[in-house]
């Protein structure tokens, strides 16, 4: 194979014209690549891909669907390169040319039909609540917003049950929102998908507008990201456990059950931790419960390490050993933990895999904040859960 | 009733193209005052220039209108024209026709319809124009220099050796500043120490300097020729005078402090002379680690001290000394890495700072010369890691401009002393100076590795204890590298003295985000600030290595001796006055004025302007709802006439 | 001669005049009625006790342009400006009102020097005196009998009107009035009871009591030329005093003005206007010495001028007791009052 | 809630005579008897015997804050004020014209004063409608409970709906009415410029006769100049003897500061003045 | 015939005069409706002298400053932002179109800057019209 590249400007300007602006400032040092979760385990380079969107080279292709948007090499860049908004621009470029992995195409097909991206029919997308939990209308405080993920997948729905147990205990005025609404877009924007984004978006504002929302309560960090940083609207959006974490603070709700010593680490999700910088309130959850050994891992808080979920990653197939859910899952362990909370439905789906997958399910357990929670509220989430697998989802790619 | 003469320059074609100059001259000769009003090719040419001082004689103009090019470009010209036929030099309005009429249109009608109202502004304007007369000050023979690093060595023994007579001021107990941590330089590797301290030594013998070790300004007042500065003595508590520095007393006391010479590696005494060949060779009493001052009891070196020169009641003393200029040459600190946690400084024993590892390599350091870790064995593997927090948005995002060369030299010196592999990690390698690459050659091929990819983490190796393992991507190869090694050194951005912000609002210096301070202009004044008769030199101003230093120590020198070399100097003409049956008192032009110029008179009850600190820039005068400003040469019914003229037509 | 109208029929009367020339009479404004020349016969309103401001406008308005130039010519080719008067007709002047035109004719035409603008609307003027309505109380802040002032005299005015119920009467006072009154024909012949009570209402105003304090002409000249330098007496009267114009420009006998040029571009006018003793710049000389730099002293000047300086110079009062100036005064200060004190003192 | 006027009244003689006859001040600028019950003045008590002239009723409106700057620095002042009037104290100290050491303030908490003139009620419509005083070292009456439940910038609601034609036309009809008598300036306590800009031939910055430009340019001048120094006493309105209602630009100005500056004038001795101030995060977004 | 505007330009001396001068000396082309005064700093500009230009026919009012932070006498346009900012209200409530007072910031690299601002700022100012307000008739 021929060495020989001419530089290929206009893909390179298309890039920029994408959304990939900063794109320009890069100088190619190398801090991204050597910050990259992937780089140790996969081939995947990012300032390669950064460096082929330069020039507009061929080369590309075998590199931009590697990155699962964890911003730890943003937070790092000494350029200030925006590099997510580089990768979607150059994902937006070339899936347009028909591009797409496999793999994504029944996600991007499902939400673009569908409006969720677990295949799902929308208008159960409120059969989990079974109409126990009240329907959003306008002189409520809260929307409930629902990721999709904890609609439809059968694991977090336990975590759109705990959530909603812990909103009525609280005694709050809220509700989720009708079946009309969309995915918040955030994976399909990463995905490159950006007119799909607009279309979800716009039908979702629409929801907020017509039903005049205000304040928004999300457990998934990818919603809370989308709506704080992609919708370009100013609405009051915060993380479920931000909310808990204030409620203990003002003596509304405060745990009783005690763990027994229970031994507990934490993963923050990126998109809650790096990208919504919220380190504090998961962890000011877990250390209001009694009996909670709490330990830190080695990559914490800012440094965290990615789950893999991000960026269209939760849909795209890895190989083992190329798993960053993988090593995760053994860095908690090596704390001595038997419970691996986070606070994000992807990075739940992406641990319960490897947990399993790893054949330790039984030696460490993946649990949302809120589920600790609500358990520490004296609640049986096995009651809770009872009955939920009456419900019938098609959550395999058709 | 004045007198106008008109003269429009055709500018060769670059006016006469767009606008009809001689119809310009024309329209101008009917404006009332306007006596004679002609056009010319080139009225900046001697043949131009001849002209208006032969209408000024003939005619007995006594304004001056010139339509050319920008004010900016020929005002001086066209000033000294004039003045030297006769006539005050502000009297002279010049109407900005090419570059904001002729330029920027390509229509003649257009061109000459606007540079009519331009000129009748300016003949509106002209009618009322003073003459002002510059005022002279006597000025003050004396220079201050702060900061004793080799800039203000360089700059004070410069200046002293013309005869000034030289303040210089220095904050810790020795001048020497860092160049007196550094055991090599590059790229010529000669001993620091041997270059520099007889220079310390010039200076303390010199009888034109006056040395003010551990002393710091307090206060600032005047302006350029003149100015009062108040110096603080900071108590040493061994009186100087008696001391014959016989050192008995650093010997004999227990008290333990950080050596800052030592980058804190190392403890030193409490009572101490920072190194052996510091300057004045005296010692201090460090207050925080003194037995007696923290226990009440010990006065050990007080036993000793033969000249009973220690004196624990003693106070910290001011004195105010009279300059006619000042040069700040205030150095520099490194960046604190700690909070770049991936690098792990502070956490991992084996992570040094550069400063750090100078002192390693130093006779007279801690390790007498010898490169050890602190668990005294010698590192096998060494990496340099550039750029930390240089050239990075997410902090400094100046390029520090040493930091490539003294890693060279570290490199050398480590495979000097050492029997060390030693790895650079760098994003560019930069050596723009004399004999640098060269350098750069010397050292590649003494084998040390180079890897082009900005260290991204340091950790704990898991195999090795006690090891660190460097990350980063080699971008040439697009391999993940990590890399085991002893040692690793950080070269930290250089950033300016934590305290330059305090200099500079005592000085009233401008900085840049970072607190390095302001030139005047980046290219033709790069020593000046705005604050008159304040000059810059060394780190203080940007990074740059010991020759720049030393270049610009000099110059600075220079551009404080043309202050002080006169006896007096010219003042500004067009500064602000107070008119005092007008003034209200409202002390709004005091609130506002950025040079402390206008001052209120107690007795009188109005403000007054010391126009020596005035710059001329009128915010006064708007302030003042009284009108009672007057901002010379822009006064209110000058600038009114002149928006009249402008929309007459 | 006696003529009489109704009161509703007023603008009939109204018509009739601005179809002669031009009409002056008081309009209600937002802050009070004032002397406005009339484009509309409607707009005549007969109820008002007194205008805000005094009359005097009429014949020396607050602004008048002398002179016309222009800065491109020669001062050869300045333009005095000529005034071209029809027929003037001020319309319901207060008694007080129109004793102040007599005063203000010693400044403008009495002393040899005479204002030609004053003059011609002077003389192109028939005045229309109104009498106060006596059955209702003077206004607390009038003090015209006290300056022997009546409050039916027709003294003064070409034709001079009262009410009577419903009806105006109007009766011919100068040769120049009697001309006009017989010219106008929506006046019908008064009775003779009407005669009478045009008479009876003319003593009765002699009598009718305003405020009133005995001023004697000589007493009080030399009262306030002795309280002159007793500063303390001043400083006391002007402690409230803001130094503002209003007095004066409310006042129907200041005639104090200043020449200004205005220019605009090459356009300019040197005109007259109201200028007031009150103010600090008043005195401003051209060397900057100001000899009435304090609030008292400026006070002092106005009492002391109407009351004292004027009565040596010319024989009278400089005040028609109008109360305008108490009205108008933001706080409060009374002229009688002062010079009741000064009486005291 | 009622005031009680005839109390306050005996408290102000009271404090008077006291500060006098402890030679704490030399004057007391208080309210006298005018020549009508109705019509009191301002009133400057130098000897304990001026005592008994001191009256205090529902007329005193006059904002005494404006003689202040009559007397040499330094003179030692007791000054009755106003809730309004307190807050044109402040601006004064915030502006070095007086020295707060050298004043005692006498607050007076009030609502419902009478303008001599009309008989209205003087309420936030017309000045800033606090109750009680900012700034006082001696109260005087019992203080106001609660707020006033209007804005003093309710007033403006009107005007600010008006289009820009409709406001021209509303202001050159007010302006066009102005004699130039200059009672706004007098009387405000803010004006205290001796000579005012507008007096001056050199620069002559306008026409002093009293017609449509000279009028315009005295007065949006003059707005411009207590831009951010008006405390919304409406002294310039109730002074003018043509009623142009001045008070309405103020508020706007005053109110269009606060929004941008995020202070109001005399509320805190510590502020500086808006406009001879600045701050470095001041968004350009003030100017669109 | 088209409207054209008389409008006045209050540049500083260092930012915003300079900047005119390289739109001129780089041969940027822009309307020649725009009259320039030249200050030494956007701080000299009395908000009168801007009243005065409405009075005197101006049909708008182009200041022209350093940028915030660039002031060559250090903070001069922070106050002339404060000051400006309430002229341009006091403009607004008395009836003056907002359109027709513009406050820039161009440095003395702008030459681009300012060409543009003077298209843009006489366009929209040709738009609203001859301004008949203030005008001394």
């Amino acid at each position: 194979m021929s060495q020989t590249v001419i530089p290929y400007l206009e893909m390179s300007q298309a890039i920029v014209d994408a959304g990939g602006e900063a794109l320009k400032k890069c100088y190619q040092c190398g801090t991204c690549t050597g910050t990259c979760p992937w780089t140790p385990i996969t081939h995947f380079n990012i300032r390669k891909l950064i460096r082929f969107g330069q020039l507009g080279i061929d080369g590309i292709e075998e590199y931009m669907w590697g990155c699962s948007t964890c911003k730890f090499c943003v937070d790092r860049c000494p350029r200030g390169v925006e590099i997510i908004d580089v990768v979607t621009a150059i994902r937006n470029v070339y899936s347009g040319g028909g591009m797409l992995p496999q793999s994504l195409r029944a996600f991007v097909g499902s939400l673009s039909a569908r409006g969720n991206p677990w295949s799902g029919d929308q208008d159960k997308r409120n059969d989990w609540a079974k109409d126990k939990y009240p329907v959003y209308t306008k002189d409520m405080d809260y929307l409930f917003f629902t990721c999709c993920t904890v609609c439809y997948d059968p694991r977090n729905i336990k975590l759109a049950k705990a959530a909603a147990e812990v909103l009525n205990l609280a005694g709050l005025s809220w509700g989720i929102p009708s079946v009309d609404v969309n995915c918040c877009g955030e994976s399909v924007r990463k995905v490159g998908d950006l007119e799909l984004f607009e279309r979800l978006k716009q039908n979702n504002l629409n929801y907020f507008k017509t039903n005049n929302v205000d304040k928004i309560v999300v457990v998934s960090p990818h919603c809370l990201a989308a709506f704080k940083k992609e919708y370009g609207e100013d609405y009051d959006v915060m993380h479920l456990s931000q909310l808990i974490a204030r409620l203990i603070k003002e003596g509304k709700l405060t745990p009783k059950k005690d763990f027994g010593g229970l031994k507990v680490t934490y993963h923050d999700p990126c998109y809650l931790g790096r990208h919504s910088g919220v380190y504090d309130a998961p962890r000011d959850v877990l250390k209001a419960i009694p009996g909670i050994d709490f330990v830190e891992m080695g990559r914490n808080r800012e440094q965290s390490m990615c789950c893999g979920g991000g960026g269209g990653g939760l849909w795209m197939e890895k190989l083992k050993g190329e798993r960053l859910s993988d090593l995760r899952i053994e860095e908690a362990m090596a704390t001595g933990a038997t419970v691996l909370a986070t606070s994000c439905p992807y990075c739940i789906t992406m641990f319960e895999d490897s947990s399993r997958t790893l054949n330790v399910d039984e030696q460490i357990k993946i649990k949302d904040v809120t589920e600790l929670f609500l358990e520490s509220l004296g609640v049986n989430m096995d009651e809770l859960m009872a009955g939920a697998s009456d419900l019938n989802f098609t959550c395999k790619a058709d | 009733m004045s007198r106008i003469g008109v003269f429009v320059c055709h500018c060769g074609l670059n006016i006469a193209k767009t606008i009809r100059v001689s119809e310009l001259a024309q329209f101008a000769s009917t404006l009332p005052d306007v006596v004679v009003a002609k056009d010319y090719k080139f009225m900046c040419s001697t043949p131009g220039q001849e002209m208006i001082a032969g209408d000024i004689k003939e005619h007995k103009l006594d304004r001056i209108i010139v339509a050319a090019c920008s004010p900016l470009m020929h005002e001086q010209t066209f000033r000294k024209v004039v003045e030297n036929a006769g006539l005050n030099k502000y009297l002279v309005t010049i109407v900005n026709i090419r570059e904001q009429v002729s330029w920027v249109t390509h229509d003649i009608e257009e061109g000459t319809s606007k540079a009519k109202a331009l000129l009748n502004g300016a003949v509106y304007r002209a009618r009322l124009l003073a003459p002002l007369t510059s005022r002279f000050i006597d000025v003050s023979p004396d220079v201050m220099v702060i900061g004793g690093g080799i800039a203000g060595i360089q700059a004070a023994l410069e200046l002293a050796n013309t005869g000034k007579k030289v303040y210089l001021v220095e904050k810790n107990s020795t001048i020497g500043g860092h160049m007196a941590q550094f055991d090599k330089t590059f790229p010529t590797l000669d001993c620091s120490a041997c270059i520099l301290t007889p220079k310390m030594d010039a200076v303390l013998q010199h009888k034109n300097i006056t040395l003010m070790t551990y002393c710091e300004v307090t206060e600032v007042k005047g302006y350029v020729g003149n100015f009062d500065i108040t110096v603080k003595q900071k108590a040493r508590y061994v009186d100087h005078d008696k001391c014959n520095a016989c050192l008995a007393c650093t010997e004999k006391c227990p008290g333990k402090g950080v050596s800052e010479w030592d980058e804190g590696l190392v403890k030193r005494k409490a009572i101490y002379i920072p190194f052996p060949q510091a300057v004045p060779q005296k010692p201090v009493i460090d207050r925080d680690a003194c037995t007696f001052f923290i226990k009440g009891k010990c006065r050990l070196c007080e036993k000793v001290c033969e000249q009973k020169a220690i004196d624990f009641e003693q106070q910290d003393t001011f004195s105010t000394v009279k300059v006619g200029a000042v040069i700040v040459a205030t150095g520099y600190d490194l960046m604190n890495t700690k909070p770049l946690v991936q690098y792990g400084y502070g956490k991992y024993p084996g992570v040094y700072s550069a400063l750090e590892v100078e002192r390693l390599f130093n006779s007279a350091g801690p390790t007498s010369g010898k490169v050890t870790l602190r668990d005294g064995k010698e590192p096998q593997a060494i990496a340099i890691l550039h750029c930390i927090g240089s050239r990075d948005k997410n902090n400094y995002e100046h390029c520090s401009r040493v930091c490539c060369m003294y890693s060279l030299k570290f490199a050398h010196l480590f495979k000097e002393k050492t029997s060390a592999d030693v790895y650079q990690f760098y994003i560019d390698m930069r050596a723009p100076g004399k004999g640098y690459e060269e350098f750069y050659n010397r050292i590649i091929e003494e084998d040390v590795k180079f890897i082009r990819g900005k260290g991204a983490r340091v950790a704990e190796s898991a195999d090795e204890p006690g090891r660190m393992i460097v990350e980063a991507e080699d971008t040439l190869t697009g391999k993940f590298i990590k890399l085991p090694v002893d040692m690793v050194v950080l070269s930290p951005a250089m950033i300016p003295r934590s305290d330059s912000k305090d200099i500079a609002r005592l000085f009233n210096l401008s900085t840049d985000k970072y607190g390095f301070f302001m030139e005047r202009h980046p290219k033709l004044a790069p020593l000046s600030t705005m604050s008159e008769g304040i000059f810059i030199a060394g780190v203080c101003q940007s990074p740059k290595d010991i020759p720049d230093t030393v270049a610009q120590a000099n110059g600075a020198a220079a551009e404080a001796l043309t202050i002080v070399v006169k006896d007096k100097m010219e003042l500004e003409a067009t500064t602000a006055m107070v008119n005092p049956a007008s003034c209200c008192a409202c002390q709004n032009c005091i609130r506002v004025c950025p040079y402390g110029a206008p001052f209120f008179n107690e007795q009188k009850g109005v403000s007054e302007i010391n126009e020596a600190l005035c710059k001329g820039c009128g915010l006064c005068a708007s302030v003042c709802p009284a009108s009672a400003i007057i901002a010379r040469h822009f006064t209110n019914d000058q600038v009114l006439a002149e928006i009249e003229g402008l929309m007459e037509f | 001669m006696l003529k009489k109208t109704a009161i509703q029929k007023i603008s009939d009367l109204a018509a009739e005049l601005l179809a002669k020339g031009t009409l002056i009479a008081p309009v209600k404004e937002s802050a009070g009625f004032n002397f406005r020349e009339i484009s509309d016969s409607g707009q005549v309103d007969f109820s008002f006790y007194n205008t805000l401001m005094s009359p005097k406008s009429a014949f020396f308005p607050q602004t008048e342009d002398f002179v016309r130039y222009d800065k491109n010519k020669s001062v050869l080719d300045a333009q005095c400006v000529d005034l071209n008067l029809k027929p003037i007709f001020l319309f319901g002047v207060r008694p007080c009102d129109v004793k102040s035109f007599e005063i203000m004719d010693i400044h403008f035409s009495g002393t040899g020097a005479v204002d030609p603008y004053w003059k011609k609307r002077r003389e192109a003027t028939t005045i229309f005196g109104y009498a106060f309505d006596l059955k209702t109380p003077a206004d607390s802040a009038d003090f015209y009998s006290t300056l022997n002032i009546g409050a039916a005299d027709p003294e003064g005015s070409d034709i001079f009107m009262m009410k009577k119920g419903d009806g105006l009467l109007l009766k011919a006072i100068t040769p120049k009035g009697e001309n006009l009154l017989s010219s106008l024909g929506s006046l019908t012949e008064a009775s003779a009871d009407e005669i009478k009570y045009f008479d009876d209402t003319v003593a009765a105003g002699r009598s009718f009591k305003t405020r009133f304090t005995c001023v004697d002409d000589k007493v009080i000249a030399k009262k306030l030329e002795d309280l002159f330098h007793k500063t303390e007496f001043w400083e006391k009267i002007s402690d409230a005093c803001l130094s503002c114009g209003a007095c004066t420009f409310v006042c129907p006998t200041c005639y104090c003005f200043d020449i200004c040029d205005e220019t605009l571009f090459a356009a300019g006018v040197r005109r007259r206007v109201w200028d007031s003793c009150m103010f600090t710049d008043f005195t401003m000389e051209a060397s900057g010495h100001n000899p009435r730099t304090k609030v008292y002293q400026r006070l002092r000047q106005k009492i002391c001028h109407k009351y004292s300086f004027h009565i040596r110079k010319y024989g009278v009062i400089s005040c028609v007791g109008c109360g305008r100036c108490t009205r108008s005064c933001p706080v409060n200060i009374d002229i009688f009052s002062i010079v009741d004190q000064a009486l005291k003192e | 809630m009622s005031i009680n006027f005839k109390q306050i009244e005996d408290k102000l003689k009271t404090e008077a005579r006291k500060l006098l006859e402890e030679g704490k001040v030399s004057i007391v600028l208080a309210y006298g008897k005018g020549y009508d019950e109705k019509k009191p003045m301002p009133y400057v008590v130098r000897k304990t015997s001026d005592i008994e002239n001191i009256v205090f009723n529902e007329y005193c409106t006059a904002n005494m804050a404006r003689y202040l700057v009559r007397y040499p620095r330094g003179t030692k002042i007791a000054i009755a004020v106003k809730p309004a009037d307190s807050r044109a104290v402040v601006q004064l100290i915030q502006e070095e014209k007086v020295k707060r050491e050298d004043l005692i303030v006498l607050g007076i908490p009030v609502y419902g004063m009478k303008n001599f003139k009309t008989g209205e009620t003087i309420d936030s419509k017309t000045t800033c409608g606090i109750y009680n005083p900012v700034l006082y070292d001696i109260l005087l009456g019992e203080e106001v409970h609660g707020q006033p439940v209007v804005s003093p910038y309710d007033v403006l609601v009107d005007y600010e709906k008006m289009d820009k034609d409709g406001r021209w036309t509303f202001w050159k009809k007010e302006l066009d009415r102005c004699i130039r008598c200059y009672a706004c300036r007098k009387a405000c306590p803010m004006c205290y410029c001796d000579p005012c800009f507008i007096d001056q031939n050199k620069p002559k910055w306008g026409e002093k006769s009293p017609e449509s430009q000279g009028n315009l340019m005295y007065h949006l001048t003059r707005f411009h100049h207590l831009a951010g120094r008006c405390i919304d006493c409406g002294e310039c309105s109730r002074a003018c003897p043509v009623d142009i209602p001045l008070y309405l630009f103020h508020k706007k100005v005053a109110k269009e500061c606060e929004e941008m500056f995020g202070q109001a004038a005399g509320m805190k001795i510590e502020d500086k003045p808006a406009l001879v101030n600045f701050r470095v995060e001041d968004s350009d977004k003030i100017l669109e | 015939m088209e409207f054209e505007p008389k409008i006045l330009g209050i540049a500083c001396n260092w930012c915003t005069y300079t900047g005119a001068d390289l739109a001129g000396t780089t041969r940027l082309q822009y309307p020649q409706n725009l009259r320039v005064v030249r200050v030494m700093c956007s701080s000299r500009i009395n908000p009168s002298f801007i009243f005065r230009a409405f009075q005197l026919g101006a049909d708008g009012v182009l200041v022209g400053g350093c940028h915030p932070g660039d002031c060559h006498y250090n903070t001069g346009n922070l106050y002339a932002r404060r000051r400006l900012a309430v002229t341009r209200k006091i403009l607004e409530f008395a009836g003056i179109e907002p359109g027709r007072f513009r406050v820039e910031w161009i440095s003395a690299s702008e030459g681009n800057k300012f060409a543009e601002v003077v298209r843009e700022f006489t366009e929209q100012v040709k738009n609203l019209g001859p301004q008949t307000k203030f005008k001394i008739k």
